[in-house]
């Protein structure tokens, strides 16, 4: 049973991952098939496609919700026998934040759950000042619009960072403004010897990042390290 | 360890006080459930004390089980499964530390509800003391069972119906030694604490093994 | 804008009506309970248990007044969608609610005397019985739907279908306790009430009347209160972005 | 004649008890939404 309190992720830095023939299936049809990709600690990797394409699918595959029917994924570097998944963060269509709860207490839990004692963890309040919400902290988040819950759940990526970032269209529903703060904080991120791994259609200002096309109707892998 | 818990903890109770009366549905539920009975077999009070602890457990059995189904619905509708899938503590943990919440909110206030109920079943104290320690060793069973239900039906649309249909028979156990033990209370062939153990046994059983078993329910939703 | 002028004049009328109708709530009690207690005679049969006549039987009426009241407001929402209604039928229910559980616990404090059992499935006090569950039903319903105007509706619904269903259950009820006609039971109330014991009994009512208008008056300036806040809060989360521009039009 | 001042002493409690409950969560609702949206005032007028 690997040990229930994870030693904080980067005691010794992640420095890559890498990727050999993944392939994930979803009721019994192989959505992706044959992806490969290599990234060193500061890379990021464009997962590009048209809808349908399998993009979410592998992101979620990545991130241990579904099972890699073949292949594998490569840690090197970082806290042994903690899996990718818990050196990662995923965020996905849905924010994981509970309405009924305001914007501080949904990122205080979120602190606690994810628990790593990492000196770059920001406060809430913290984190919320980062996506610019700082006044936004005791409003329920149900009284919120579409725009700031997706930058409160932005915003737990700075209350447990984690080495691993999993982003599965991140701007939706994100303005100019802060699509321009996020840019910034994933470059900080990458700085930092982060990786991040980000499914979109829309530019996220990701400077030299490797990309990976995967396309639905070949259903082959054509991408490869840029 | 215990500080991610804690915190699940704290915000489950957290989120059933503002969403209004989580816990309260339940009591309520229960007492339409026992107040119904009687219209069905008539005031007569003899006959009804006699059945008094057979009302009030199946009445229990039922109000806990159908308060179940959300237990998991709300977190993977909003994704907060997902992250605990991806959280350094196991998911099983995740799944106790959600039964114990619910079993506070919903459990709690129905032991504490049902001897008062039974007065108007007309059962004297010696019954009333028994359906109350039976529910409180008895409960914890039917939340854990209740919750493999519940992480078996998350997602889906009409779970609720579906789970009670899936878990029901496995609380019979619970059920027989449960209301065996109430009845004991009061007097009979069978001392009271021969059915209670068992009863407890059985709680025992469903706390070790029920969270492995939601715990991959939940996980096989996915695939 | 009579839709909004009229939530601030109510605040105006209930901050003048509140004292007065607590005041006289109050005044009214206290008569009532010296009356009880110091002036009316014992009953021959049940003897200084008919006491809790004057808190029971009161309890009854203020619970079908209320749910009265209640089906009033939800006309008002249903029909005329006056905007206050729903903020009464709401503040209404709780009190309700309140009423009935009194009426049911002191009832069974006076049968415990009379009968030996805490509860007897008597005809009367298995109607205010199935009452007070509807009350926790339409609670339930205002607790869980969170958006104001949609709650309003639904509950309204529920209220005049539970008033149509009142009049069948009381007859039902009664059919099933005849038909069950077992030795134990008797009819509460007995015989008709002494005028020395009528008044105290009328005084005690009127004075519960008079507290829960007061109580009702103030439950709907809490009501009127916390839908602003409501609203001011969604509108000012909505605004708070003055750093990021393209928010609002978003 | 039983006496019975304990079931009336314990009916006219549990009244009591039930009509104070509801008057003090009326009024302390009260004032806590009168704080509430006085702060709102506050914050609206400085920001």
């Amino acid at each position: 049973m690997p040990p229930v309190e994870a030693r904080s992720p980067n005691t010794q830095a992640l420095q890559g991952i890498s990727a050999k023939g993944l392939r994930v299936d979803r009721g019994g049809r192989a959505i992706v098939r044959g992806v490969d990709f290599d990234l060193r600690a500061g890379e990021a990797l464009l997962v590009l496609g048209r809808n349908g394409a399998g993009k979410s699918t592998l992101l979620r595959a990545l991130a241990g919700f579904l099972p890699l029917r073949e292949g594998e994924v490569q840690l090197d570097g970082g806290a042994e026998e903690t899996s990718l998944a818990e050196q990662a963060h995923y965020v996905g269509h849905a924010d994981g934040l509970k309405a009924a709860l305001t914007a501080l207490e949904n990122l205080q839990f979120w602190a606690r759950m994810l628990k790593c004692a990492s000196a770059t963890a920001l406060s809430p309040e913290g984190a919320l000042e980062q996506v610019g919400l700082a006044r936004l902290g005791d409003f329920p988040v149900g009284y919120l619009s579409a725009g700031q819950k997706r930058r409160v759940a932005l915003a737990r990526l700075f209350v447990a960072p984690r080495p691993i970032w999993l982003l599965d269209e991140p701007a939706t529903a994100l303005d100019v403004g802060s699509q321009q703060k996020f840019a910034e904080a994933m470059a900080a991120h990458r700085a930092g010897g982060g990786f991040i791994l980000a499914a979109t259609h829309a530019p996220l200002g990701l400077v030299g990042a490797k990309e990976l096309r995967l396309d639905a109707r070949r259903a082959r892998d054509v991408g490869g390290a840029a | 360890m215990s500080s991610p818990l804690l915190a699940l903890f704290g915000r489950e109770l957290r989120i059933a006080r503002s969403v209004g009366g989580g816990g309260a549905m339940g009591v309520v539920f229960f007492l339409i459930l026992v107040s119904l009975t009687p219209f069905a077999i008539g005031p007569d009070l003899n006959l009804l004390s006699r059945i008094g602890p057979a009302i009030l457990w199946i009445a229990a059995l039922l109000s806990t089980l159908l308060g179940l189904d959300r237990l998991f619905q709300a977190d993977a509708d909003d994704g907060s499964l997902d992250l605990f899938v991806m959280s350094s503590t196991p998911l099983e943990l995740v799944v106790l530390t959600k039964c114990a919440a619910h079993w506070t909110l919903t459990a709690l206030p129905l032991i504490a509800a049902a001897p008062l109920l039974g007065l108007t079943l007309g059962m004297e104290p010696a019954a009333l003391a028994g359906v109350a320690a039976s529910l409180l060793a008895g409960t914890p069973a039917l939340t854990l069972l209740g919750a493999i239900g519940a992480g078996l039906t998350a997602g889906l649309r009409r779970g609720g119906l579906l789970m009670a249909v899936l878990i029901l028979p496995l609380t019979t156990p619970v059920l027989i030694f449960g209301v065996a033990s109430a009845s004991a209370a009061s007097g009979g062939t069978v001392p009271f604490h021969t059915p209670f153990l068992i009863l407890c046994g059985l709680s025992l059983m469903a706390v070790a093994g029920a969270p492995f078993a939601a715990a991959a329910a939940l996980r096989a939703r996915e695939a | 804008m009579l839709k909004y002028a009229n939530p601030t004049n109510f605040l105006a009328l209930a901050a003048r009506l509140i004292p007065w109708l607590a005041g006289a709530a109050a005044l009214a009690l206290a008569v009532g309970l010296y009356l009880t207690f110091f002036v009316a005679p014992d009953d021959y049969q049940q003897g200084a248990s008919v006491k809790i006549m004057y808190l029971h039987v009161p309890a009854a009426w203020l619970g079908m007044m209320c749910y009265m009241v209640m089906t009033s407001a939800a006309l008002g929402t249903l029909v005329w969608r006056h905007p206050l209604a729903d903020a009464a039928q709401k503040a209404a229910a709780p009190l309700g609610a309140a009423f009935t559980l009194v009426c049911l616990v002191t009832g069974s404090m006076w049968g415990k005397p009379m009968w030996g059992t805490w509860w007897v499935w008597d005809a009367r006090l298995t109607s205010v019985l199935v009452l007070f569950l509807i009350y926790l039903g339409l609670i339930g319903l205002w607790q869980t739907i969170e958006e104001p105007a949609q709650a309003a509706r639904a509950a309204a619904i529920l209220t005049l279908v539970g008033v149509v269903n009142i009049p069948i259950i009381k007859f039902s009820v009664d059919w099933w306790n005849t038909l069950h006609q077992s030795a134990s039971v008797f009819r509460l109330g007995g015989p008709t009430i002494a005028p020395s014991m009528l008044w105290p009994l009328l005084i005690m009512a009127l004075g519960f009347t008079l507290l829960f208008f007061a109580l009702h008056l103030m439950a709907i300036r809490n009501e009127i209160l916390s839908r602003r806040l409501r609203r001011l809060s969604i509108t000012a989360a909505a605004a708070e972005d003055p750093e990021v521009a393209g928010e609002a039009a978003l | 004649m039983k006496d019975y001042t304990f079931y009336i002493a314990a009916a006219y409690g549990f009244a009591a008890l039930v009509v104070v409950t509801v008057i003090a969560k009326i009024m302390l609702d009260y004032r806590a939404l009168r704080q509430k949206l006085t702060r709102f005032d506050n914050k609206e007028r400085n920001r």
